[in-house]
């Protein structure tokens, strides 16, 4: 065995150990600046924590950039380095396993922690000596010390073997195998790490008693960066499951899922309700639960993900900071419960509602029916951890159970989401919604039926479908008016923005709804030349590669898919990985997707493969989907960004 | 011009209800004995493979689970049969819909009760909302608020 | 407005929701022109936000709402009311959700299910309830009306209810869907031999030798070859083939005597003309 | 503000405070998802029906062995620890010549496969083919290698997940045999 650890390589573990006490120290300095200065009230010191921060950035940069540098050369003296990469590992992949396991995860999610509080830093840099926004950071920095101590002590991604191993043990295949891999974990940090911004304004609220709007007003453009991100990144991750993971689904209802799920719903929550509080001053209460809740949840699912508590399929491997995650989500729940029972009484809220049916009472309805969502996705993960501790039960709940619960929920919220742009604030007259809602209901009427005859059939799938169209109608019908009053300029801003991102979620929706309950399969036992059709689609099998790539066994089918050509699906048989991992692969198209795998590894010198056929109509568009909410939620921060602005500058004069 | 929209609206309705009913007639229960093999099977998770069902997974014991639902359906055995078959051979948790009785059905009891709990709640809010100010502008408040907004 | 920030919380606060409705009407006339809101709403938005200003500018301290008292006993009724209308919808829907253990009433769409009825419809049969085996199996072809097997027990009923006719027509939608069906095949051909006319007798034994060609497993055929061959053709040799055959093929006790009592009979009938 | 909203929020949040806390501490007690230990629902109750032409053409039943103990092995080729406790099966296969019987069962594998396993490994007895998994289901196999032991009179006494050795099999062959003397 090769001896190498010592001489120019161990250098990069050690700069990386340095990067991160470096953050450390940074972190802890700005947190006690601020606390000194906070506490003998010289607003002028404020400004030194930035200078902390900078510090604290400087290292998160160098301890990443040293982790990278180590996985790109291939540095097996570091212990991450050696159980996660190969020699053979393509660059792409040899990136991305810096979040491909437990250390380097957190390393990420500490730079990215680090990114935003310097964002905040720079733009808030003006009006640092503001007590709320003093405490805002303080609070981003308490979470940024918690993390940073993390990798300094329990998940230390910097630790060295002394004898370097010739090569490494690599990820496991199934992380391996897809560039989604490289971009959704990224996409999903950006989000939740993001939420830490709006929570520390929403604790800076609640510590220094200006309960008023204002810090709505900063906090919108974060709380959007972070919402998109999650977005894309939890749409990312259902993509990965559905090109990688070989079933044809995207969507397990798994724990893991669930748990990046949950602070997406109370965001999605929040970024309307913070709406109804800007506009009529209601809500304070509940928008900053909201927020606290958001931010709770996001270490929570860290924690389901982290510590064991709860099997998955993606959970990392059991280790030892569960006791830790959980005292740091206990800290963030008694804080949170505790700044609401103090501050509770002076969060009452000034507005006032006159009519349910109004656009207030649409932002109402939506938040009812988000929080039942979120509230019976939590309950279907933790409900097993329950009922196994009243009683030693093990019970499980999977997806008849969400499927029956969310279906309803997701239906009112499709109805809700259509009426909504058709009501006016404070109240509306029935013969003023029964104008504006007139089309869109139309369109609505004209989906289902357009639906039945393309074959859908059930209630519930029907009934989702034609409100899609409903929502689109109402939308379009928004958009329309914008921009016939005010050119393309209409579809920007907060509102324009939103009705795009409508359409998105509606297409997203089209998509779920037909892959969900139209799909079709079919098992076939194949030779080359047989064929086989499903769901109207002819495919030949014309020919079978079985060869070795390196030390693994890889079956290829080629299958001939009619009209659409030659697809490759594979298995893969890992000498270091027990059963066999298989490589599907996808037909795609806007009307159905041809899903193509191989159901088991093919006996040796055999032609006969098992091929799985799933098709599954519309799933593209919930790709499509994804893009046009993201596409939607950025016109609608662009606009936004200018107001802020002029606004800080404003007050800053 | 209001006569027109009823009648939009009646013929709306009635295509609507048309098409949901067209759709729920269309909809039919699982008949044949395949049907029913793949209902069962997509609702029993497998027991060594982290929240994937049986009908996804590629582990062993799901191609043994898959095999043996198929036999015994094949038998004409009923699905709470085959379910409380598989549970007494790998543990309760092997069924992904939680049972009605119990205390397992408070998992469905909960949330519905949450659901009525808060619109009750809601209403009430309404209700003690609407009692708010009156909020009639007077032109006091125009020249109170143009005298402020001049500056900026 | 700097000093303002600086001054005591209250005056702060104060201060923040005047700067915010500031910026709301700012914002609203902005996004007026943008054409986000109609006339309408943003009139009533406007002179809301304009008279929140204004009242607050006033520095109207008490805006609170005078909390209408409540009669607390009515209030705590309708906490009860929705507590039990909760409680109620959440045990109907875990009732009609949740997992129903073996034995358990009413399993949903189960007992529905055409292949659960045609098996009672058969029990049934077995029973010798003919009209009550009809009725299901009348139900069955309804909702399946392509099933083979209900089909053939539906021929096997009306066989029985001496309406061989209607017995054959079903049999044909078998045997067209699937022409190597033996069950189909073999109660055909039983019908059709059974009938007097030589021409139709013909088309049963050559319905059953199709039948047998296809190497059934149960006995059926064979016993009923036998008897054709037999009673009509005459054929002894065959017969005792046939019978052989079917006793091969683990026949219940009672036909077993029987076969092999008449397989005897027909050798000490041969004997004498073999000799 | 009237004291009676202060009191409301104080009372919600207190309730909030005490079932969040109640969860953490629920979370905190929980100990970490190791999987499912061996508890079987099979111990005790009669051995299910085992028998068939073994790869060796030779046929088993396991109703013919009911005055001596059998250990049935369900094993696969592709599994490591399988590997590694075949040659503690052939040993305990060797001193209980004349009062035992290994019976392996291949599981998530093909004949092929496990042919080549016994013509690599070695070993002489029984070998079954699981057609339609119908054992592995009965025995509640979840991942190879699993063993059960079956006493004489064809009870299953004892159930391992995972590698065993063939010193551990007769711990509870030797435990039990005492207890039956002892009788």
């Amino acid at each position: 065995m090769l001896v190498r650890g010592t001489g120019s390589y161990v250098v990069i573990a050690l700069l990386g150990t340095f990067g991160v006490a470096v953050g450390f120290v940074g972190a802890i300095g700005g947190v006690m600046t601020l606390v000194s200065s906070l506490a003998s009230k010289r607003e002028e010191h404020h400004r030194r924590a930035i200078t902390w921060v900078f510090v604290m950035a400087g290292g998160c940069v160098l301890a990443v950039t040293a982790m990278e540098i180590g996985l790109l050369r291939d540095d097996f003296s570091m212990q991450y380095v050696a159980a996660n990469s190969t020699r053979a590992t393509p660059v792409l992949y040899k990136i991305a396993t810096l979040w491909g396991a437990l250390e380097g995860s957190l390393l990420l999610w500490v730079f990215v922690l680090s990114v935003y509080v310097t964002a905040v830093s720079i733009s808030f840099r003006r009006r640092i000596e503001d007590r709320l926004v003093a405490w805002a950071l303080l609070t981003m920095l308490v979470v940024c010390v918690f993390f940073l101590g993390l990798l300094v002590g329990p998940a230390d991604p910097f630790g060295t073997l002394s004898i370097a191993p010739i090569d490494g043990d690599g990820l496991n295949p199934l992380l391996r195998n897809h560039p989604l891999m490289a971009i959704h974990p990224v996409m999903l940090y950006l989000g939740y790490v993001g939420f830490t911004v709006p929570f520390g304004f929403a604790v800076a609220a609640l510590v220094t008693g200006r309960l008023g709007e204002g810090w709505l007003v900063l906090t919108r453009i974060w709380t959007l960066i972070a919402w998109v991100s999650l977005t894309v990144g939890i749409l990312l991750g259902a993509w990965w499951s559905y090109e990688v993971l070989g079933w044809g689904g995207y969507w397990a209802w798994d724990p893991v899922e669930n748990a990046s799920f949950l602070p997406w719903l109370t965001g999605t929550a929040f970024i309307h309700s913070v709406i109804v509080q800007e506009r009529r001053g209601m809500l304070r209460v509940w928008n900053l639960s909201l927020l606290l809740a958001t931010f709770a949840l996001t270490i929570f699912g860290t924690f389901l993900t982290r510590s064991g508590v709860i099997d998955s399929v993606h959970e990392f491997s059991a280790s030892s900071l569960g006791p830790l995650l959980l005292s740091f989500f206990a800290l963030i729940l008694v804080v949170s419960v505790a700044l609401v029972g103090w501050r509770g009484d002076q969060l009452r809220s000034p507005g006032s509602i006159d009519s349910p049916l109004s656009r207030e009472g649409a932002f109402l309805a939506n938040n009812l029916l988000f929080t039942l969502f979120a509230f019976v996705v939590l309950l279907g993960t933790v409900f097993p951890l329950i009922v196994e501790a009243i009683n030693g039960d093990q019970l499980a709940v999977g997806r008849p159970y969400f499927d029956r619960m969310l279906l309803p929920i997701g239906v009112a919220l499709l109805l809700v989401m259509g009426i909504a742009p058709t009501l006016t604030w404070r109240s509306t007259a029935g013969a003023v919604l029964g104008t504006r809602a007139l089309v869109p209901a139309a369109i609505g009427a004209a989906t289902m039926v357009l639906a039945l005859l393309f074959g859908a059939e059930g209630l519930g799938p029907v009934m989702g479908i034609g409100l899609g169209g409903f929502v689109i109608g109402s939308s379009a019908r928004h958009l329309v008016f914008a921009v016939v009053r005010n050119g393309w300029r209409g579809i920007t801003g907060r509102s324009g923005g939103g009705m795009v991102a409508h359409i998105g979620v509606s297409l997203l929706a089209f998509g779920f709804i037909a892959s969900t309950s139209f799909s079709e399969e079919g098992e076939f036992q194949m030779r080359p030349g047989d064929r086989g059709s499903v769901a109207g689609h002819q495919i030949i099998f014309v020919d079978i590669v079985d060869e070795m790539d390196g030390l693994n066994r890889v079956v290829r089918a080629q299958i001939h898919v009619e009209g659409r050509g030659i697809y490759s699906p594979a298995i893969t048989q890992y000498p270091t990985f027990g059963r066999p991992i298989a490589t599907p692969s996808v037909a795609t198209s806007f009307i159905d997707d041809v899903y193509l795998s191989l159901v088991a590894i093919p006996e040796e010198d055999s032609d006969m493969v098992v091929i799985r056929v799933l098709v599954e109509p519309l799933v593209a568009w919930m790709w499509v989907g994804g893009l046009v909410i993201a596409g939607g939620s950025l016109l609608a921060i662009v606009p936004g960004r200018r107001h802020v602005r002029a606004d800080s500058e404003e007050v800053g004069v | 011009m209001k006569q027109r929209h009823w009648i939009s609206w009646f013929c709306i309705a009635l295509v609507s209800s048309l098409a949901l009913v067209a759709a729920s007639v269309a909809d039919d229960p699982p008949a044949t004995e395949a049907e029913r093999a793949y209902e069962i099977k997509a609702t029993m998770l497998c027991p060594v493979c982290d929240g994937q069902n049986v009908l996804e997974s590629n582990a062993p014991v799901a191609a043994a689970i898959r095999a043996q639902v198929d036999e015994l359906v094949s038998e004409g055995r009923s699905d709470a049969e085959i379910r409380a078959w598989m549970a007494r051979q790998y543990g309760k948790d092997v069924n992904a819909n939680p049972p009605r009785t119990g205390i397992g059905s408070l998992i469905w009891i909960v949330p519905v009760f949450v659901a009525v709990a808060s619109t009750g709640f809601l209403v009430f809010a309404f209700r003690k909302w609407r009692v708010g100010r009156g909020s009639e502008l007077s032109d006091d408040d125009v020249t109170i608020v143009s005298s402020l907004r001049e500056p900026t | 407005m700097k000093e303002c920030t600086q001054s005591s919380s209250g005056g702060a606060k104060l201060t923040e929701e005047q700067e915010f409705l500031l910026r709301s009407l700012d914002d609203l006339e902005k996004e007026h022109s943008n054409g986000d809101l109609d006339d309408n709403e943003y009139e009533t938005l406007r002179n809301d936000y304009t008279h929140r200003l204004a009242t607050l500018t006033r520095s109207l301290a008490g805006f609170e709402t005078p909390s209408p008292s409540q009669n607390s006993r009515r209030y705590l009724w309708w906490i009860g009311v929705i507590a039990v209308v909760g409680i109620a919808a959440g045990y109907a829907v875990a009732q009609s959700s949740g997992l129903r253990a073996p034995g358990e009433p009413l399993s949903g769409e189960i007992d529905r299910s055409p292949r659960n009825r045609l098996a009672s419809a058969q029990s049934l049969f077995f029973a010798n309830d003919l009209e009550g085996a009809r009725g299901v199996i009348e139900e069955v072809l309804r909702d399946a009306p392509e099933m083979t097997e209900a089909l053939v027990l539906s021929a096997q009923i009306h066989e029985r209810m001496t309406n061989p006719l209607a017995a054959i027509r079903q049999l044909d939608q078998v045997l067209e869907s699937e022409p190597k069906n033996i069950d189909a095949l073999t109660l055909r051909g039983w019908i059709l031999v059974r009938i007097d006319e030589p021409d139709v007798q013909i088309e049963g034994i050559r319905s059953l030798d199709e039948a047998i060609s296809l190497q059934p497993v149960g006995f059926d055929p064979y016993v009923f070859r036998g008897f054709v061959a037999r009673e009509l053709e005459n054929d002894f040799i065959l017969a005792i083939e046939m019978y052989e055959m079917a006793l091969d093929r683990d026949p219940p006790d009672a036909m077993r005597a029987e076969l092999t009592r008449i397989i005897e009979e027909m050798s000490s009938e041969l004997q004498p003309t073999a000799e | 503000m009237t004291t009676r909203n202060v009191r409301t929020v104080r009372f919600i949040s207190a309730a909030m405070g005490l079932i969040l806390f109640g969860f953490v501490v629920m979370l905190a007690t929980r100990e970490g998802g190791t999987g499912t230990a061996s508890r079987s629902p099979l111990i005790g109750q009669l051995v299910p029906a085992v028998a068939g032409v073994g790869l060796n053409e030779a046929t088993f039943d396991v109703d013919d062995f009911s005055d001596s103990w059998v250990l049935i092995n369900f094993f696969a080729s592709w599994c490591v620890p399988c590997e590694r406790e075949h040659p503690q099966l052939a040993e305990w296969s060797r001193r209980h010549k004349k009062d035992g019987v290994v019976v392996s069962v291949p599981f998530g594998d093909t004949e092929e496969d496990a042919r080549a396993f016994f013509a690599d490994h070695g070993g002489d007895w029984p070998v079954l083919m699981d057609g339609d998994a119908a054992w592995a289901v009965a025995f509640g196999v979840l991942r190879p290698p699993e063993s059960f032991l079956v006493s004489p009179g064809g009870i299953v006494v004892a159930k391992w997940q995972g590698q065993i050795t063939a010193d551990e099999v007769d711990r509870v062959v030797n435990d039990l045999e005492a207890k039956a003397a002892d009788r």
